[in-house]
């Protein structure tokens, strides 16, 4: 696996279900995809069901939908859905061998951590994750066991349902806000206390204000932060600029191009707009 | 296949919209191989403006049913940033070798979007644009909804034909007008564009339209922008309409857009009268939108 | 829920757009028990015009994305036959009770809906009706984009007033102007009826739109009257923005229509300044829409 | 079974689909409607799918589609379906247990056959049937039967595929364009020669070339003919003015309301819209 930036064909590709299977309230989805690209750690796809992308709620959808590569392997990528509106639901409802189109890889990807200090010689990540957002930390921590570096999980949801989405991690320490698995609260306390065991580069991908707590806990340890940032997106190659957030210092930056994973200190605060479905 | 227009040698008659395409950074997304498989026979840049504009707040986009509202707000470098950073760029994009007549890949000439809030401010525009080898004609945005320009040039024909004719004397390359949809009597306003001195016309751009935000109560709007413009399948036979409309009207060429998504609907704004076709929502659902469509157009005439 | 509406009592806020329901045909396919169990708070007619009309040759319809264009051409019996034939039949309907505050049926007031290429037409169409006692209401088309008019009196803020003003004397029943959604600033327009005496406005109407036959080569239309109008869930943003926009300007009542499908866009529309909403399309796929969307805006406020 | 025109409820039902099987090149679709009124023949009702109606070809289907009670037993309707387009396709897919909007019976049905001249004594029907548009007749043969009238069925397809649709009906004649199945010819060729053996009232329903055809020949022949027509419809309940064909003497009338079945003699020949798809 690296981490080097993958390039999208210049087209969608019509691909099929391989299989579509509940986790706990979520949904993992396979795509066989054996000419595609490996995608690195934080990328994503725009996916659209091939039939019947359309016709839903407020007759939605009609634009394609990101989501976090999830893991990709042997030819099939890997993704998990939440049913949050008519793109995910359809998507969801997708049954072994029907078709749909996927462009990516697209974005930048998360970086390794850093070597430098504040982490310590052999570096350590925290892999921060609320809800459905957790899906691009599982390509990520493939991608550091695979370096040897070791990578905490630490996982929030909202319910238990949702924590067996936790699955698709190695070892996570869970959180939830009903207190149904693991510690009964917020993930961000977990990473508080995990910073006071020692430094860290934090890794994070979840709903808005989680993103923001990580941001400012972050910023506050000065240890440094990657945030894989969610927002409406059309097209998810630097097409539309629909997809901005802004920056510290001003300005917008495209979360399909400069992102989706961005380093925290280019930001002031997380945006209500920029995280995943919470 | 291959197209001429405005003394321009095409190599088929599909292009994108302005400000639906971004050639730099799709090249950073699909690599640099694509910008020599360029999907579009002329490439239209974003709206540029005289000042920089980091454009409006988001959200910024907002699906409807068959189509979708932006409200973007042109961010771009400004005229400076433009002709200095992202011009040296847009050079050399060549079109997808299997979408042109003898197989064979051609140039992609490339189009200057400008707009201003004034003829002034366009001819300073297009004056800068003139001096520059590297753009092949140029087309005015007199219809932008979402930013708010105090009047809307383009829906007054009066108005328009004053601008136009302010604009003509600045360049010796082509000259577009874009209209805008938002006007009581758009054939009207694309003759006094060509009264004016354009040397074509171009349309649809978007239809003013809104969306609030989903579980507010107090009429809270969604867009960052306040209201924006719509796009896509849902705008295709307004803009069918148009097109066919102004065609009949003008005698200079048009080039039709509005909701494309298919050779079949490329087709049919080329029956009603228009030389070129564009393309732009439809990229977003496929950056290969436009290969497809001049693929279908090849095959079925 | 019930509503003041320019001094009527309404049940509740949900009437139908003049043209997408005809009570007496729905009548005769589901029986006079429907006339007691009404889906709408106001009936609004057909448009009727002085002399008769058969309307456009077919094909009328055409199916868009998400939408539908028709091109009907405003068939109807002329004033004498409206008032002699129709209006008798458009007396005595009730609304369902069902969708009532007290659970009690209420009384329907009649709308009726009137168009005519002058003021001096308008105004004579309107003191006809003034003389009739069953009518409630009138509303003005002067927007239909699908009749060849000449002029769209409705886009010309100018002519509007003076058109306006021109039929205030002969009634003094509630007058409602029903705005077209082709013109440059559809807020001024409104501004411009208020100013000649309207008591509301209403919008949108459909957007001038057309459609080519299929497998036909030579861009011939589809619809027999050459080109239509555009309506259904396609431009409920635009129609959301436009309503927005002259609710924010005028300062009389506003009934808001445009793809209206569902509670929650019908709540959109009252959010941003409507008074009264109004179905049309929707009606089409389902004769109880608007019983639907009643129920919706009575359980969620 | 009644010839009286019903009502529909004025509201669309959501109904359950029971089976939906092939028939030849068309299917044959059974929904659970055991609530609704029982149509007359010729009547017609609006259907469209509950899920996913639009997201097709052009995003469409939107609007609600017409077809014909096929029959009507046990609060079961029957409808033959042959797929043109988005909207016929969506239906064509709909499984057992999903559901679809119903609006119905609509329209004008069938008039039984005239009994004075130049009907004989004991009144004889000849039905006349093209391509999908065989539906209607199998639904008016069953209550011409209840009644103990002669109903002869004379039925026109393209090939031998949609020629199997005619097991629809009892004991058919047949005529196929390619010769693949029955005569080798035009449906209108078997009227002529069953007009021959003496007159009849006439009921047609088919592509607008054959109703022409038939129109022309009952006029020649003088015996009364039925036909069902067919046209684009928003509605199908009277609202939209869109249906209309021009009838003889100048006018339109809804085909919806005045029809689907107009007497042959309303009208001054059959419009290239206002029949059933080729
Ligand atoms: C880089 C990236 C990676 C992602 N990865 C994942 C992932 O791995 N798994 C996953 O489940 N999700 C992921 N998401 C989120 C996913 O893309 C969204 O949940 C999805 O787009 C929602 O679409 P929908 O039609 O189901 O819901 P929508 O109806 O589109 O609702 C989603 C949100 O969009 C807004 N919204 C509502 N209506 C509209 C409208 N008409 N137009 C615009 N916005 C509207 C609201 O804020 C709403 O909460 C990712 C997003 C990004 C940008
Ligand atoms: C009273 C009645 C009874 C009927 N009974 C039956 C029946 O029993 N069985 C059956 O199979 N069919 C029946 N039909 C016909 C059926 O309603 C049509 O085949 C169906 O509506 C086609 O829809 P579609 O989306 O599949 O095809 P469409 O794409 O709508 O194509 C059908 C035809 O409509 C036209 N058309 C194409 N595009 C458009 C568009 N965008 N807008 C408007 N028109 C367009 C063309 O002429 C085309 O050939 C009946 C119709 C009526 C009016
Ligand atoms: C996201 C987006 C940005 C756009 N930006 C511009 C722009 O900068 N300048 C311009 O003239 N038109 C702009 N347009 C309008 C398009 O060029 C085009 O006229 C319109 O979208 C209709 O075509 P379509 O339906 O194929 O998208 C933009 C459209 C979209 C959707
Ligand atoms: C088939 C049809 C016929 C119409 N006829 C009229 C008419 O006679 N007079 C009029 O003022 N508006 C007419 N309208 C416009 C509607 O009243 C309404 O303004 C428009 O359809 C937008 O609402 P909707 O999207 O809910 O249909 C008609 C619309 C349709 C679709
Ligand atoms: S999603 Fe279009 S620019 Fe990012
Ligand atoms: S289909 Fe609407 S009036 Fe007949």
């Amino acid at each position: 696996m690296s981490w080097q930036r993958a390039l999208s064909p210049p087209a969608r590709r019509l691909l099929t279900v391989s299989s579509n299977r509940e986790l706990g309230a979520y949904r993992l989805l396979s795509v066989t995809d054996d000419d595609g690209p490996a995608p690195a750690p934080g990328q994503f796809a725009m996916l659209a069901a091939a039939e019947r992308w359309g016709g839903g709620e407020d007759e939605r959808p009609f634009l394609p939908r990101a989501f976090s590569y999830a893991r990709h392997r042997d030819g099939q990528a890997q993704f998990l859905l939440e049913d949050v509106g008519p793109g995910t639901r359809r998507l969801c409802e997708l049954r072994e061998g029907e078709s749909l189109y996927l462009l990516g890889p697209l974005g930048t990807p998360f970086r390794p951590p850093d070597a430098a200090p504040p982490a310590p010689p052999a570096p350590r990540a925290l892999l921060v994750g609320g809800g459905v957002g957790i899906a691009p930390l599982a390509i990520l921590q493939d991608a550091l066991a695979a370096e040897g570096t070791a990578a905490l999980a630490l996982l929030g949801f909202r319910d238990g349902a949702r924590a067996q989405g936790a699955q698709l991690l190695h070892d996570p320490a869970i959180a939830t806000d009903d207190g149904s698995a693991g510690h009964d609260g917020l993930v961000t306390e977990l990473l508080e206390r995990e910073l006071q065991v020692g430094p860290a580069t934090v890794y994070a991908c979840g709903p808005a204000p989680m993103l923001e707590a990580v941001r400012a806990i972050c910023e506050r340890e000065q240890v440094p932060a990657q945030l894989a940032l969610e927002s409406g997106m059309a097209c998810g190659f630097g097409a539309c600029f629909g997809c901005v957030v802004a920056t510290r210092g001003g300005g917008y930056v495209r979360v399909c191009v400069e992102g989706p994973v961005l380093d925290a200190a280019r930001l002031d605060r997380v945006d209500a707009h920029a995280g995943a479905p919470a | 296949m291959s197209v001429e227009f405005c003394g321009l040698r095409l190599a088929h008659p599909v292009i994108n919209g302005s400000g639906t395409f971004d050639a730099i950074a799709a090249r950073r997304a699909f690599g640099e191989p694509f910008a020599q498989a360029f999907p579009f026979a002329a490439y239209v840049s974003k709206t540029i403006t005289l000042q920089p504009r980091a454009g409006n707040p988001p959200p910024r986009l907002w699906e409807t049913a068959a189509g979708m509202i932006n409200s973007i707000g042109l961010p771009n470098k400004g005229l400076d940033g433009y002709l200095g950073e992202d011009l040296p760029q847009l050079c050399g994009l060549r079109t997808d070798s299997a979408c042109s007549p003898a197989g064979e890949s051609m140039p992609v000439p490339l189009i200057t979007n400008v707009m201003g809030s004034s003829g002034e401010q366009l001819a300073q525009l297009v004056a800068a644009c003139e001096q520059r080898a590297e753009i092949s004609a140029l087309e005015l945005n007199v219809s932008c909804p979402n930013v708010e320009t105090g009047l809307d040039i383009g829906a007054d024909p009066r108005q328009l034909e004053r601008v136009v004719s302010q604009v003509r004397p600045h360049t010796s390359k082509p000259l577009i007008v874009k209209l805008t949809p938002n006007a009581a009597d758009v054939p009207q306003c694309a003759q006094a564009a060509q009264q004016g001195g354009a040397d074509a016309i171009s349309l649809i751009n978007t239809l003013r339209a809104m969306a609030l935000a989903p579980g507010a109560h107090g009429g809270e709007p969604w867009l960052g922008g306040g209201s924006g413009g719509l796009s896509g399948p849902a705008v295709r036979n307004v803009a069918l309409a148009q097109v066919a409309a102004v065609a009949e009207r003008v005698t200079i060429p048009v080039i039709g857009m509005g909701g494309v998504q298919s050779a079949a609907h490329a087709r049919a704004l080329l029956d009603v009268g228009a030389t070129l076709v564009a393309v732009g929502t439809e990229s977003f659902r496929d950056p290969a939108a436009a290969v497809r469509i001049t693929f279908g157009l090849m095959s079925n005439g």
